[in-house]
């Protein structure tokens, strides 16, 4: 188990490389550089000079690839080219924010998605599995910005709410951190949740299939013993798969989230990075990104040797 | 001249007879639509910075409704001959950091501005040499008098100093600092507080502004609320006070009784410039015809919700400066007129112009130049366009004349400012920097050399209205509308008087309960 | 084509399936015939801005003035042309890509999963609108751009069914009557693909629907004046209030749509998983 | 009731539609079952052997059901005799794995290959019993002890997956057996073993059975396990019962074909001739019965009667019962006509 | 044994599988599970190998075959080593030796029809034109007992002892002189085993075929082969005819074998040797003899040394410290 931890931590780093290399690529491509954004109208071209050199920018490619990586090995990101501030404790800081949502939205999902699923495998073709089912297609179905916009318009409309401003830290003041949290967590919530109800129903009726379950009938479990103890726990390697894949576009979806209920997270960073160019911002924060992900998939298949037995990677 | 020692007038707050009484230190709350960049008041430009910038720093003069001058950090000033100006500064005035200003702080700031001071040029700034570029020397005479010497005369260098770049800043602060990006080294009324990014900024009131009892705000926090509809219902909802928004939804607030408009005409304009490196746009026939088919009105109608003017590059709310689109041929909606241009230059049901259209994401421009593809469609334009994501666009904005740009034409939207120097050579002179489109003129250059050189007013009225009729007459920037801005308040919210020169004084305000 | 000839009857018998298959195709009939429906021309200004939907603009008219309704129309064709190219790159890439690193294993496999997962951790819509950034804008980069972001998606899936019809006793029987390795990947492993491929396409259709229309609001789909539903319900949410139908009707068809492509994909799935036949 | 089960005109349905009627999948199975029995059922794959026994246990799921006119009569410890077809769940629940058990044949995958063996042993107790954990441990282990599991203590809390199929079946066993049940359903429990392991596993319930009183109903396709281990049989073909009778009377007073047939078959596996017997053709499935006898495509005695009606269950000598026109009575055949 | 008429020599066949693990997936140990398997059938005659589940017998016949690659030891088939051929002549090869499975729903492509099922390994093997190629078919379907009107049907529309026939005709088709049948009627009813037993034994006559049989019932390989070995954990422990090893079983194990065969009827009486325990596992067998912990005839040599394979009687060889001279 230990040695396979520390394989999958291995093989992220040729991922994790890689994508550096390709971040790092695509904000040269982009076009549209942080100096005209600093600049603004009136640079003249002794002057961009002037800065590119100042932020190491007319050094090549290589080199200033190099050097961002190297820092960021060491644990250092590099500082802003727009406000000068070290960016890895900034993004540490938007991550509680992404980190908080993106974990709500799946607690969210999951309290409504697996009870949902579950009830619709073991009462499949009932009317209640069709409405499910319904409502589970409408859930991946609905763009999250609109669903956001309409809420937001419905709720202040029809009962003179808006999701409160001025965000708070969890730890700071939790009841009012959450109140601001609720409604966008929601929203990303139900956006998955359409795709873990459907994950869950299919992943529960395989299980119902198969022999063990007979015998546990056979040994005289009720049916809450069977499901709740036994069938879930099988179902939910797959689920858990799902879930885990999941983060990666809830960390990708809370950037349009964020961005509507303007809560200061690592995507909104990244959004406003892009929008100035300030290339150490945005390759840190997409890397930062990342590494969470493969982080979470790392995390996903250790988990399944929780779950389950049989997985025990030696 | 401009007398000085004015004090500034009593704000004229509008009229709603709210009887009931302020209370004392309320916060403002005020949902803004984009994230601020950083707040050092002589490299920042960009709107949502300056909005915050305008509570925390001051500059000697500033401008009245009207657009006359009051002393603001100067209590008065004189000037003894055309390129001397002597600024007599308040007594007592405080930075935040509770150090009192003095005439060192102003040599040190404009030396700043002008890359003077031994930690050199701040980097940014390419602002300097239009707007100061033509100071000789500043001194400090005694601890509250500095003199200005300037190289030549110039009328609008009053003016120049109202503008954010002319703040006088904290030396001490830029000392520890590096630069005031994220500090606060001003003497507005108002301090940089708590600034958590995308979220939220926290300008809690200056308890020793020299002007402290008028203050009565105990501070103004500046909520981002990207997205209009939920600003809008953030107001609705009381979860802000203050908002800007757009036309569209003024209609939608106005229905409120809890809500509040105040509008004002800016002076800013949009405009679409052509690409002179583009053949096809070389021909001054096309150009015009372009000028003669846009329907402005339709234009504003669509995009503003009827509620801007048409304008030229001096707009409407520029006064007596103003010629008026009226009085310009060009600006009147013709298409007979359009096409026939069109066709002298070649061009025919059969023989299509083609031409790349760069628009930026903000509203009014990514719709503008919808309705411009619409139009110029109807005289033999096939226009394609683009919506540039801002920092791309800031970066096809530098090279709107040279054919790197990939774009023929683009969508702009500028701001004149309060002087016609501005609003013509800046944008119009022969190498000035916001000259993107590279127009030249030898005349007009002449006109502006005239014009800055006297402060006569009626010359440089007729100066600069030659000046226009040049540039309009040429058609390389064909200006279409200036917008009204509105300002969406709960009704609790009084004494606040937005304009054009200057939208963000809230030194007057009060929440009423 | 006796198989796809029979998937479509087996879809038929189940009304989900039905239900998808007709909706699917109405909506592919309205992108194709888009130009003799639409009453008015999508991008002309027709009418008043904003005027509510009448007997003559049956869907109201947008901020400019033009008809919704024949915009809507047209703007299938765009919803369709992206979904079904994007997938297209996608499905094309990630089909090769999978079976090869399926089928030959060792570095081959290590060196491509490594690639799709360097494109699978990278956020999706950073990735798209990276791409799109440096591609520049427009319908045709949009759709290369969710076709990248889609490619490692099925490269797995592809993958995955390979390697486990590589264990299918007739895949053994295949080699040791000596089929040919080309022959074998064609005729007898690349049928078992075809099953999670379709389903995770129409999965994939949707989606692209959804990201282009994520991508309008964030500036960057398709330029205007083309219509697309996404661009149409984000240019709309300015005007939600005195305008709503702007929002309603694009939001509409968007959301019926990717119901539609659900309900097929799992209807597909169904019927293509032998294990769910009794 | 003097017979611990009584199964009476047992049909299970198979649902297959609204707008199709369901298919009768077996079809007037009439089965006794005595105390202290060793019932055995033979037949080939996919006749109905262990929907038969699922129904005993209500086990049956959607799409399968118990047809009408079906009865499965019970008597329960306490002495009542009980209709287990109209049984409520919760006392259906009480019933299984206490008073009728089962054990099936795929160890490997009868057990949740995510919990113990402790756990899943002990907790066919505690659906059951009120004892406190430790002594539901003790009674566990005992049990293991009793189906012979080397390294008892280990292996209890090992998982499924760590056990070869022999082991995993003993725990079947023992689970099956920790309750004391009255009947036990043993569907094909060695097929899935090997020789050596089979023969163990025979033994030991043959062993257990001696022990705890327990009828077992023992299904299998194996003529073999049927020779080892039971007492009287039923031959199931096609969803019926052809024949029923006491084993000797079986193996060597062959009244069905069918049977007979598949006695020959075996038999002449290790004879001198290097042909062996067949039964030509195969076995129809389920929904394409014919009207008649439905063994009568295979069979070598085949007359026109046979492929019109379905023979009767017949009585040919006392307990020896089978349904074919060979051994029908007069009376039977006239009634056919 | 007389050299010329010798068809296949297995020699000293050793197949591992790596057992993977720690941080580099390098291999930590191995599965033996062929360990030096040696024999040699002859033309026409039927080898029968017989062992319990998971001792190796599908790997030895697969390795035999190269479907997996053998660790060590030589194939001789007809004097070629086919451990030395190259991929393509490997391939072309395999029109003389081919192999029948022992699921026949899991080993004929769900997607394919009958025909061309049929008619693939004469498009691989053979070029001719598609008159002969019907010829064949229709030649081998009627051989295997399928009518034509079957051939245009897909395998999941017949009965399993129906598809056995198509497998077994798909790999007759290209008359292959040696045929491993893998268990190949195990997954079949009683009633319907017989039947495929005869038909194979039945193209053995017609077409010269020579087997290596598979399987776990001893009574099926008695009826079938003309030699059988025994096998245990990947080793060969007796080799002999059928007659010999049947009638006069010399190593334990294939007595204990023969002895829990379930009775075939019930007044047969019978003499039960029982073996404790499981077999162990091959990625970690016992030292000394495989055998030796079930063994009931455990000596202290068996611990410490693997017996060497003797011949006892002609033809007839076991693995057994008992035999030791
Ligand atoms: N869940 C089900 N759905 C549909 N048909 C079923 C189901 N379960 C069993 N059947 C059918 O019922 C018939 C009898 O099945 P059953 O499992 O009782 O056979 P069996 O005699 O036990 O065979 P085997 O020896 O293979 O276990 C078969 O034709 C089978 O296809
Ligand atoms: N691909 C493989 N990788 C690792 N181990 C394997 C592999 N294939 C087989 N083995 C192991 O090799 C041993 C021999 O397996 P093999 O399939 O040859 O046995 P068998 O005698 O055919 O058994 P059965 O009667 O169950 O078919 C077993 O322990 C098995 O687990
Ligand atoms: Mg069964
Ligand atoms: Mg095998």
């Amino acid at each position: 188990m230990k040695q396979y931890t520390i394989r999958r931590i291995l093989q992220l780093i040729p991922v994790l490389l890689g994508i550096s290399i390709l971040i790092f690529a695509v904000m040269k491509m982009i076009p549209g550089d942080v100096i005209s954004g600093i600049l603004g109208v009136e640079a003249t071209p002794e002057l961009r000079a002037q800065l590119a050199a100042k932020y190491g920018l007319d050094r090549p490619y290589i080199v200033q690839y190099l050097d961002w990586i190297g820092g960021v090995l060491r644990g250092d990101f590099g500082e802003s080219i727009r406000t000068a501030e070290p960016i890895l404790p900034q993004i540490l800081t938007r991550f509680q924010v992404t980190a908080e949502l993106t974990i709500l939205a799946a607690v969210i999902s999951w309290f409504v998605a697996i009870p949902l699923g579950i009830l619709a495998a073991v009462k499949r073709n009932s009317m209640a599995d069709r409405l499910i089912r319904v409502f589970a297609l409408l859930g991946v179905s609905v763009p999250g910005f609109a669903l956001s916009i309409l809420l937001i318009l419905f709720l202040s409309l029809a009962f003179g709410y808006f999701s409160p401003l001025g965000y708070v830290g969890f730890f700071e003041d939790p009841l009012r951190n959450l109140q601001i949290m609720i409604l966008p967590a929601s929203i990303l919530g139900i956006s998955i949740s359409g795709s873990v109800m459907r994950m869950t129903r299919s992943s529960v009726l395989e299980v119902l299939r198969q022999d063990f379950v007979r015998t546990v009938r056979a040994k005289g479990a009720s049916e809450r013993v069977a499901i709740f103890k036994h069938v879930l726990r099988s179902a939910l390697i797959p689920i858990v798969t799902l879930v885990g894949m999941q983060i990666g576009s809830l960390l990708g979806g809370a950037v349009i989230v964020e961005q509507i209920f303007s809560l200061p997270g690592l995507g909104q960073m990244t959004l406003t990075g892009i929008n100035q160019r300030d290339y150490p911002v945005v390759q840190g924060c997409v890397l930062f990104i990342a590494f969470v992900y493969v982080l979470v998939n790392v995390v996903t298949d250790l988990l399944y040797a929780y779950i389950d037995p049989r997985i025990s990677y030696d | 001249g401009c007398g000085g020692g004015n004090t500034p007038p009593a704000s004229s707050a509008p009229s709603a007879p709210v009887s009931t009484t302020p209370v004392e230190g309320g916060i403002l709350k005020y949902g803004t639509d984009s994230e601020p960049t950083g707040f050092d008041p002589h490299t920042v430009s960009e709107e949502a910075s300056l909005r915050i910038i305008n509570q925390l720093y001051e500059t000697l003069v500033a401008t009245n409704a009207d657009m006359t001058y009051y002393g603001q950090l100067a209590e008065s000033w004189e000037i003894p001959d055309d390129v001397t100006y002597i600024f007599y500064l308040r007594k007592g005035v405080k930075f935040h950091s509770g150090r009192e200003m003095t005439a060192d702080d102003v040599v040190y700031s404009f030396d700043r501005v002008l890359g003077k001071t031994e930690a050199g040029d701040i980097g940014a700034l390419g602002s300097k040499d239009s707007y100061y570029g033509g100071i000789e020397s500043v001194e400090a005479v005694d601890d509250y008098t500095v003199k200005f010497t300037l190289k030549e005369p110039n009328a609008a260098f009053l003016g120049n100093l109202t503008s954010n770049y002319g703040a006088i800043v904290d030396k001490d602060v830029i000392a520890e600092n590096g630069d005031l990006m994220r500090a606060d080294g001003g003497t507005g009324p108002f301090m940089l507080g708590e600034w958590l990014p995308d979220n939220y900024v926290e300008l809690p009131k200056f308890e020793e502004y020299w002007e402290a009892d008028r203050v009565k705000l105990g501070g103004i926090t500046y909520y981002l609320i990207g997205d209009e509809a939920a600003r809008l219902a953030a107001l609705r909802t009381g979860e802000i006070n203050i908002a800007n928004l757009s036309s569209t939804n003024v209609t939608a607030a106005e229905k409120e009784s809890n809500l509040s408009v105040l509008g004002y005409q800016t002076n800013d304009y949009i405009a679409m410039g052509c690409n002179l490196s583009t053949p096809a746009l070389q021909d001054q026939n096309v150009r015009q015809a372009m000028s003669y088919a846009l329907d402005r009105q339709t234009l504003i109608n669509v995009v503003f919700n009827g509620q801007a003017q048409v304008s030229t590059m001096m707009p409407p709310a520029m006064g007596h400066w103003s010629l008026g689109a009226d009085s310009f041929d060009l600006y009147q909606f013709n298409l007979d007129k359009a096409k026939e241009l069109m066709e002298a230059a070649g061009y025919s049901d059969s023989n299509h112009l083609s031409l790349k259209l760069a628009a930026g994401l903000m509203d009014s421009l990514r719709q503008a130049a919808v309705v411009i593809q619409q139009q110029l469609s109807e005289i033999y334009i096939d226009v394609e366009i683009t919506n540039l994501e801002s920092g791309e666009y800031v970066d096809i904005w530098g090279k709107m004349s040279t054919p790197e740009a990939g774009f023929d034409l683009m969508v702009v939207s500028d701001g004149a400012g309060t002087d016609p120097n501005r609003a013509i050579s800046f944008f119009f002179g022969t190498g000035s920097s916001a000259n993107v489109f590279g127009f030249s003129n030898e005349r007009v250059d002449e006109l502006c050399a005239l014009g800055i050189a006297t402060t006569d007013e009626a010359k440089r009225e007729e100066y600069y209205n030659e000046a226009q009729e040049i540039c309009v007459e040429d058609s390389t920037k064909i200006c279409i509308a200036s917008p009204m801005k509105y300002f969406v308040s709960s009704t609790s919210v009084q004494g606040f008087a937005p304009s054009a020169a200057d939208a963000s004084d809230f030194r007057d305000t009060y929440l009423t309960q | 084509m006796k198989r796809l000839g029979q998937t479509i009857r087996d879809l038929w018998k189940d009304p989900m399936g039905r239900i998808g298959m007709i909706g699917i195709l109405l909506v592919i009939l309205v992108a194709i015939f888009a130009p003799l429906a639409a009453p008015f021309e999508p991008d002309k200004m027709v009418a008043m801005p904003k005027s509510a939907p009448s007997a003559d603009y049956w869907f109201g008219t947008d901020n400019y003035g033009r008809d919704i309704f024949s915009r809507i129309l047209y703007g299938a064709r765009v919803s369709l042309e992206v979904g079904i190219i994007a997938v297209g790159i996608g499905a094309v890439a990630g089909y090769i890509l999978g079976l090869l690193a399926g089928y030959f294993e060792g570095w081959v496999d290590r060196v491509i999963m490594c690639v799709m997962d360097i494109l699978f951790a990278f956020p999706s819509i950073l990735l798209a609108i990276f791409i799109s950034a440096v591609l520049g804008r427009g319908l045709v980069n949009t759709m290369i751009a969710i076709g990248i972001v889609n490619i490692p998606v099925f490269a797995r899936t592809v993958r995955a069914a390979v390697i486990s019809a590589k264990g299918l006793e007739y895949v053994s029987n295949a080699r040791s009557v000596g089929v040919r390795t080309g022959a074998i990947l064609v005729r007898h492993i690349s049928p078992n693909v075809v099953a999670p491929f379709t389903v995770q396409a129409t999965l994939a259709l949707s989606s692209a629907i959804l990201t282009e229309a994520s991508m309008s609001f964030l500036g960057l789909g398709i330029q205007p004046p083309d219509p697309s539903w996404g661009s149409m319900l984000s240019e709309a949410r300015t005007f939600m209030e005195q305008a709503p139908w702007m929002a309603i009707f694009p939001a509409l068809f968007i959301i019926v749509t990717i119901l539609l492509f659900n309900i097929l994909g799992d209807s597909l799935r169904d019927v293509l998983d032998p294990k769910l036949k009794t | 009731m003097d017979h611990l089960l009584e199964m009476r005109n047992l049909s299970i349905d198979l649902y297959r539609g609204r707008r199709t009627p369901p298919v009768k999948l077996v079809e007037g199975i009439d089965l006794n079952i005595d105390k202290k029995q060793n019932f055995g059922i033979v037949g080939e794959s996919g006749c109905g052997k262990s929907i038969t026994c699922s129904s005993i246990m209500g086990l049956l799921s959607f799409p399968l059901s118990v047809g009408a006119g079906s009865s499965i009569r019970f008597q329960r410890e306490n002495g009542t005799d009980t209709e287990l077809l109209s049984l409520p769940k919760k006392q259906m629940q009480q019933l299984r794995g206490k008073e009728i058990s089962m054990i099936f044949q795929e160890p490997m995958t009868a057990l949740d290959p995510m919990y113990t063996i402790e756990d899943q042993i002990v907790e066919s107790l505690r659906f059951h019993t009120d004892l406190s954990r430790s002594a539901m441990r003790e009674a566990a282990l005992e049990m293991l002890r009793k189906v012979k599991i080397p390294r008892a203590e280990e292996i209890l809390k090992e998982y499924p997956h760590h056990l070869s199929g022999g082991m995993l079946q003993r725990v079947m066993i023992a689970i099956a057996l920790i309750n004391n049940p009255r009947l036990l359903i043993a569907d094909e429990p060695t097929t899935a073993l090997d020789v050596t392991i089979q023969a163990q596993i025979l033994d030991l319930m043959n062993e257990l059975r001696e022990s705890y009183d327990t009828s077992v109903i023992m299904i299998t396709h194996d003529l073999g396990v049927i020779a080892e281990t039971c007492e009287q049989v039923a031959v199931f073909y096609a969803g019926q019962v052809v024949e029923q009778a006491s084993v000797d009377d079986i193996f060597h007073h062959t009244a069905h074909p069918y049977t007979s047939g598949l006695l020959r078959s075996v038999t002449s596996l290790g004879g001198e001739q290097k042909e062996l017997y067949t039964i030509r053709g195969t076995v129809p499935t389920a929904g394409q019965f014919s009207s008649g006898c439905r063994f009568a495509d295979r069979c070598e005695h085949c007359t026109a009667r046979c492929r019109e009606a379905v023979p009767p269950l017949t009585e040919v000598a006392p307990g020896h019962q089978c349904r074919c026109w060979l051994h029908a009575s007069g009376a039977e055949k006239e009634a056919a006509r | 044994m007389s050299q010329e008429n010798i068809l296949l020599d297995v020699q000293h066949l050793k197949t591992y599988f790596p057992i993977r693990g720690g941080v580099m997936r390098k291999a930590v140990g191995h599965v033996h599970a062929v360990e030096d398997v040696s024999f040699q059938i002859r033309e026409q005659e039927t080898f029968g190998l017989v062992g319990e589940s998971g001792c190796g017998k599908s790997t030895t016949g697969r390795s035999i075959l190269r479907l997996i690659e053998p660790t060590g030891g030589q194939v001789l088939f007809d004097g070629t080593d086919l451990c030395t051929l190259s991929r393509e002549q490997l391939r072309l090869k395999r029109r003389d030796m081919q192999l029948i499975f022992q699921d026949p729903y899991a080993s004929l492509n769900p997607r394919m029809t009958v025909h061309k099922l049929l008619e693939e390994p004469l498009l691989t093997h053979f070029h001719l034109s598609p008159k002969e190629r019907e010829e064949q078919i229709q030649w081998i379907a009627q051989a295997v007992g399928i009518t034509a009107e079957h051939l245009e049907r897909y395998p999941h529309q017949f009965s399993g002892g129906q598809r056995q026939r198509i497998a077994i005709a798909r790999a007759l088709i290209c008359k292959p002189r040696f045929v491993v049948a893998d268990e190949p009627v195990s997954a079949l009813d009683v009633s319907i085993q017989s039947q495929i037993l005869n038909l194979l034994m039945g193209l053995q006559q017609d077409l010269k075929l020579s087997y290596l049989f598979i399987s776990h019932d001893l009574n099926v390989v008695r009826h079938i082969s003309n030699r059988v070995g025994v096998m245990y954990l990947g080793r060969l422990v007796e080799t002999g005819s059928t007659e010999d090893v049947y009638r006069n079983p010399l190593h334990p194990y294939t007595k204990a074998l023969l002895s829990a065969i379930p009775k075939r009827d019930p007044s047969e009486e019978k003499e039960r040797i029982h073996l404790e325990g499981d077999v162990p596992s091959p990625a970690d067998p016992p030292s000394g003899c495989a055998f030796h912990d079930r063994c009931p005839h455990c000596m202290g040599i068996c611990k410490e040394q693997p017996p060497q394979t003797r011949e006892l009687e002609p033809g007839h060889r076991v693995a057994c410290h008992l035999y030791n001279p």
